[in-house]
């Protein structure tokens, strides 16, 4: 971001629009009814989506590498602080504007049909419209501060959207779950913001990126990298990476849309659009990248390994996308910002797609969401089911699906790049094998074999409307051909998302020393890896269903072990809440019951004996009162008069 | 300094005189009035060589003696003091209030030049509206001192009554201190001299028939008469808050009455209807629209303007009398609701209009 | 002709405002005390008045005016007080009017 | 007991006016016709003042404070401040005493026996009182020695003109507040007065 920054006029627009929607939404949408917030609600979403599209055409016509920028107005001033609030659109920010706004506005319009029978569809609209705010904030802002405004709206919002049922005690308390363990994140995040703040040195700062990369060289390289570290907790809490991701499976009690949107497409994969944000700092401090990669690829494995057994339809997704996740910290990990990036807007469109199939599954399925109890769906609902296959070709890397070209790039950057390692990129490829062995292990369960379902719910069992089945449309042929734009470098017309972004990146300088015969032999192990993850699935849940039973019986402790996602709740229970109970019941106790109340009771007590002492001069008598103010004018004369 | 002095003696005793011939006048007035009124042929005896109207000699010094021999009657547990300072407090706002009224031009004797009006003052017409205001406190006492509830009842309906209509009173005067610019009656008097297009003596009504009837109507609440005689209204009370008088006292509130009538009729004439100004009558003499001109020496001037000021008081005089007795009471609710309800929104919006008018044409007529 | 010396003004208001202070701690009558409390406010405006005789400036006259104008309200709503109280305790004796008491 | 009290006040007052005019040097030879007015309308005002707090009728003591303010009103006029001497009958005299006496004859309150209070607090007020007074006096006396009031004042000192600029350019502020608490006054008069709020 050092090229030329060409000051525009329309950029508030694409943000204002949902914030109108929104306050359509509160104040007239439950009068106004269902058909005109049915409308309203996408229609501004679509609209700023065509704003997001004018603004990325403005962006191709100038010079590579350029930007818009819009300041709205001066926000902090204060001493040292002069932080305003304006809006930077880059390559990077523009890519992220097109995926908040085109994702969201196709979830909105399936929403129109997955929520048309529930009593909280303004309430829930208005939400949906707040998270698209505040995602364009996050992504739109050019500093810190205002970037951790959206971060913060995004997560009030995901917290208000997981509890939106919250006539349910569960519903609630995962809101809670997910709002706590962000706090623990976004308190790195701030933390990292005040030290940038400071490491900065004298003089007044605006805190934008561009200020901020300008002066990166200045900063120590231990500063950096406590800075960086300190980002990456927020990120990792906000992306659901190791340890922090325990929020996201719960997160599954909101509607199935706002799983889609929120925790799949686009607030999750918010840490990885930070890192790549703020790539130039990351770069100047190896230590972070290495710490990034490893928890990236990490997280990818060990949450695929839970992806393996959880019934729960959607919980088998939430696992999915953590791992997803942890591919996207490995890519920028590795030094490979662009490709994170590229594998984010991938898995914008397929998770975004499978979560909609799962949400049109469930729709059908009247809110069934255990895989034990389907099965055979694909003749019910032939749509879903042929755009639920197309993500999961997708997400398993099978050529030539967007998910091979993105996930197969960042392996390559893992085994090739100058941060990168054979483990990291062992690791990655297993995760690979593991995704694609649980997805067709879902689709199998879901749509093929014997129907296991109800007669109650099989009673009907339908398929989805247009609403709905149209945006599975169009993310299904994305996820076929999304893939196409970022190409590898030799192949047709190359790497054209790469070359995209390539000058935001500029500070990053990854030295890809893999010759073309050893990617092509990358790219074979994926393929063939995810082939066998098909072959295992299908052996099991489709030649031999008895199979599984048997391993699990055979391995009882792993299975076990696995099944009950490696105990981390029950130990974070343990280790932290348990503990935090019991000293707040000690203070609460113990020093709030006995010593504040009794230093307050005590005062009151002596206030109050002091009053019936001296509450016996007031004799409601007036010619009292007049005669001692009488007594005071004569003191005070007498004082200056014998002074 | 003593020449002074004496001027302004001679000034006072002149307004003293005029205030207090013209009750007694009035007083016989009234009866021959409400006599022709009702038809009846009214006071006939004090005739002299049966020439009735000679009999107003007569009149004039018959009443005063008959008051005056008269016995003094002191109700019981009443207050002497206050029962006695009643009357006075009573009749000496009157005519000390009629001192700030100008009957008359500057002349000059010598080399110094007299105002006619016995206290030249910067600030007349407030000091008008003083002097009225502290005419309550006779009622109010008379009522209170006599110790008797017919009395008590009319003091407190005379003070109430009399504090209401003050409000609207004060406004209409306001609106003709707007439309002359000064609170010096003389003055205002001087403003109306000249002519408006040549031939229509600029007479205050012209400018401000509103107010002319609003203080008309107040002028008369003021004086207690009818149709706003309710603290002596007979039939009720027998005679209101001096119902427990007698002898002198009592005449001294008659006469009050008749001097109330005659300071009405006096500001009505000052403020109203040109004061002592006669149409075309300019200080060397008559000018007429159409030219001619009829030369006067000053001094006949002045007597003529003097002469011009007491026939439009006695006019007034009369016309005040006519109402008394040709309109009915008015019921105490009633009286209030007009007070209240009815004058002090006019004068209000007369002053709002002659305000709004007078800052249009960029200062006063 | 006034060359009376202002401090004359001056010791007379001290009078006033004296008597009218005695008047307000002797009295028993809430109607006696708010009139010496009007007493004591004419005192202070022949202060004001005399100081702008000296002084040559109409400030004082002007302040005279606007404490008149209190006054009158003062007056109004006192009276209406005094009304009130009357009609609950039928006295008007500062001493027993103790509402406020503890 | 009373009397002897308020009989001693009387006198210090009038001492202390003899003793300014001696210690503010005005030669008695020199006396005219200004201080005879002022000497004259001065115990006037002081014995009226007097009668206000003596008299035992409440309505005496109203028409004695009537006489005081009237007496300050002509006193006004001698100090040329003739606008300000005609409000002073109008608005007081005219207005706010006449207020006074309905309320006492609505009331219908008579003689107040014992009109004043316990003997002890009297006698503690007379004392404070005096020492009130002698405070004053001597500030009176001190700061500002003996100056003759200014023979002559400006024209149109104490006009309505004047009056009305310094009131509607300076205190123009002040104005319109007073205006404002006027009109609560009313209402809060009405509400408090009336028996029961219809």
């Amino acid at each position: 971001m050092h090229a030329a920054a060409t000051p525009v006029q329309f950029l508030w627009l694409i943000p204002v629009l949902p914030a109108l929607g929104v306050l359509f939404n509160i104040f007239v949408g439950p009068r106004a009814g269902r058909g005109a917030v049915n409308f309203v609600s996408p229609a501004a979403v679509g609209v700023s989506f065509a704003a997001a599209c004018y603004t990325f055409m403005r962006l191709l016509d100038l010079p590579h590498g350029a930007a818009l920028v819009q300041d709205i107005y001066p926000w902090i001033t204060a001493g040292a602080v002069d932080v305003h609030v304006a809006f930077h659109i880059d390559a990077l920010s523009a890519v992220m504007i097109l995926i908040v706004t085109g994702v969201g506005f196709l979830i909105h319009v399936y929403s129109t049909g997955y929520m048309h029978e529930d009593p909280g569809y303004a309430r829930y609209f208005a939400y949906l419209n707040l998270f698209t705010f505040s995602m364009l904030l996050l992504v739109m802002a050019d500093s810190l501060p205002l970037m951790f405004v959206g971060w913060e709206g995004v997560g009030l919002c995901s917290y208000l959207l997981i509890g939106f049922w919250y006539e349910k005690e569960a519903n609630a308390s995962a809101g809670k779950k997910a709002f706590v363990v962000n706090r623990v994140g976004d308190a790195g995040f701030i933390l990292g913001i005040f030290l940038i703040f400071w490491s900065l040195g004298a003089g007044t700062h605006s805190l934008r990126f561009t200020e901020i990369a300008a002066s990166a060289s200045k900063i120590p390289p231990h500063t950096v990298t406590m800075i960086t570290l300190l980002l990456f907790v927020g990120a990792a809490g906000k992306s659901a990476q190791l340890p922090l991701y325990v929020w996201l499976p719960d997160a599954m009690a909101g509607p199935t849309p706002v799983s889609a949107l929120i925790h799949a497409a686009t607030m999750v994969t918010a840490g990885v659009y930070m890192i790549a944000r703020l790539n130039f700092l990351y770069i100047l401090s190896p230590t972070s990248m290495a710490v990034v990669a490893t928890i990236g690829a990490l997280t990818a494995l060990f949450a695929a390994t839970i992806g393996l057994m959880q019934n729960d339809i959607k919980k088998v997704l939430a696992y999915s996308t953590i791992s997803q996740l942890g591919y996207m910290f490995l890519g920028v990990g590795v030094g490979a910002f662009g490709t994170g990036i590229f594998h984010l807007m991938t898995h914008a469109f397929f998770k975004g797609l499978l979560f909609l199939g799962a949400g049109s599954v469930i729709h059908g399925m009247s809110g069934e969401q255990d895989m034990q109890k389907m099965g055979g769906l694909r003749a019910y609902m032939p749509i879903t089911f042929w755009t639920f296959f197309a993500g999961t070709l997708a997400i398993s890397g099978f050529p030539p699906f967007a998910g091979f070209f993105s996930k197969d790039a960042i392996l390559g950057a893992a085994y090739g790049s100058q941060y990168g390692s054979v483990s990291l990129w062992a690791l990655g490829l297993v995760a690979a094998g593991l995704t694609s062995f649980y997805m067709f292990r879902l689709l199998f369960l879901t749509f093929f074999g014997d129907c296991r379902v109800d007669e109650h719910a099989k009673h009907h069992l339908h398929e989805s409307p247009a609403s709905m089945t149209m945006p599975l449309i169009v993310l299904a042929i994305l996820s076929l051909i999304g893939g196409w734009i970022g190409l590898p470098e030799h192949w047709l017309w190359g790497d054209r998302f790469g070359e995209f972004l390539a000058p935001i990146f500029s500070g990053a300088h990854v030295a890809e020393h893999v010759s073309a015969g050893t990617e092509s032999v990358l790219m074979g192990a994926s393929v063939v890896v995810a082939a066998i993850g098909f072959g295992v699935a299908y052996l099991f849940y489709l030649v031999q269903p008895g199979l599984p039973m048997l391993l699990a019986w055979r391995a009882k402790g792993a299975y076990n072990l696995i099944f009950n996602k490696y105990y981390v709740d029950e130990l974070y229970d343990l280790l932290f809440v348990r503990s935090t109970v019991a000293l707040s019941t000690f203070f609460w106790r113990a020093v709030d019951g006995e010593v504040i109340d009794g230093v307050i009771n005590g005062t009151a007590s002596v206030v109050n004996a002091n009053g019936s002492l001296w509450r016996r001069l007031q004799t409601g008598n007036v010619q009292h009162y007049a005669i001692s103010m009488l007594l005071g004018a004569v003191v005070i004369l007498g004082y200056y008069a014998l002074r | 300094m003593g020449i002074e002095v004496g001027i302004a003696a001679i000034k006072a005793l002149i307004v003293i005189l005029m205030v207090l011939s013209l009750a007694g006048v009035l007083g016989w007035i009234e009866r021959k009035g409400s006599a022709l009124i009702q038809d009846r042929i009214g006071a006939n005896r004090a005739s002299i060589f049966g020439v009735a109207a000679a009999g107003l000699v007569n009149t004039l010094m018959a009443d005063p003696l008959k008051f005056l021999t008269k016995e003094d009657i002191l109700p019981v547990r009443a207050d002497r003091l206050l029962h006695t300072l009643a009357p006075c407090v009573n009749l000496f706002p009157v005519i000390v209030a009629f001192a700030a009224i100008p009957f008359g031009d500057a002349i000059t004797i010598g080399e110094r030049t007299v105002q006619l009006q016995a206290i030249p003052l910067n600030v007349g017409m407030l000091y008008v509206l003083a002097m009225m205001s502290l005419g309550v406190y006779g009622v109010v006492l008379g009522g209170w001192a006599s110790n008797d509830r017919l009395s008590l009842l009319g003091g407190i309906r005379g003070s109430a009554q009399m504090i209401s209509y003050e409000i609207g009173m004060g406004l209409s005067i306001v609106a003709m201190v707007m439309t002359f610019g000064t609170l010096d009656l003389q003055e205002m008097v001087r403003a109306q001299g000249h002519l408006i297009g040549g031939w229509l003596p600029a007479w205050g009504i012209l400018y401000q028939p509103l107010a002319f009837l609003i203080f008309l109507c107040t002028g008369i609440a003021e004086s207690k008469r009818v149709p706003f005689d309710l603290p002596e209204g007979e039939s009720e009370l027998v005679s209101g808050y001096f119902t427990e008088y007698s002898g002198i006292k009592y005449l001294m509130f008659f006469m009050t009455d008749f001097a109330e009538v005659a300071v009405v009729a006096g500001l009505v004439t000052t403020l109203f209807f040109g004061g002592w100004q006669v149409p075309y009558l300019m200080t060397d003499g008559f000018h007429f629209p159409g030219g001619g001109a009829l030369l006067v020496p000053r001094l006949l001037v002045v007597l003529l303007q003097v002469a011009a000021f007491m026939v439009k008081v006695l006019l007034f005089c009369w016309l005040q009398i006519l109402m008394r007795w040709t309109l009915p009471r008015l019921r105490y609710d009633q009286l209030m609701r007009f007070g209240w309800k009815g004058l002090l929104p006019l004068s209000l919006a007369n002053v709002l209009a002659t305000a709004t008018v007078v800052l249009a044409i960029g200062g006063p007529a | 002709m006034t060359l009376v010396p202002i401090q004359l003004y001056l010791i007379l208001g001290a009078v006033l405002f004296t008597i009218g202070a005695v008047g307000v701690l002797v009295r028993r009558n809430v109607i006696v005390i708010f009139m010496s409390i009007e007493l004591m406010l004419n005192a202070v405006n022949l202060v004001f008045v005399a100081f702008a005789r000296q002084l040559q400036s109409m400030e004082g006259q002007v302040t005279v005016f606007f404490v008149m104008t209190v006054a009158a309200a003062e007056a109004a709503v006192g009276l209406a007080i005094i009304i009130a109280a009357f009609r609950n305790r039928e006295t008007v004796n500062a001493d027993e009017l103790n509402f406020l008491r503890w | 007991m009373i009397v002897l009290g308020l009989g001693l006040l009387v006198m210090l007052m009038i001492l202390s006016l003899a003793g300014v005019v001696v210690v503010g040097g005005i030669d008695l030879a020199g006396l005219n016709l200004g201080h005879v007015v002022f000497a004259l309308q001065a115990s006037l005002m002081i014995l009226s003042a007097l009668g206000v707090i003596v008299n035992r009728s409440p309505i005496r003591s109203a028409l004695s404070l009537v006489v005081t303010l009237f007496l300050l009103a002509v006193m006004f006029v001698s100090l040329d401040a003739h606008l300000v001497a005609m409000l002073q009958v109008i608005v007081y005299a005219g207005a706010i005493m006449v207020l006074f006496l309905f309320v006492i004859m609505l009331l219908n309150l008579h003689e107040d026996r014992p009109a004043m209070v316990r003997p002890g607090v009297r006698g503690f007020a007379g004392f404070v009182g005096t020492l009130f007074f002698l405070g004053a006096v001597h500030f009176v006396m001190h700061p500002l020695g003996a100056a003759p009031g200014a023979a002559t004042v400006p024209a149109g000192f104490g006009t309505i003109e004047q009056l009305a600029e310094q009131l509607f350019t300076r205190s123009l502020l002040a104005f319109e507040v007073t205006s404002i608490l006027l009109l609560v006054a009313i209402v809060g008069a009405v509400v408090l007065a009336k028996r029961k709020l219809a």
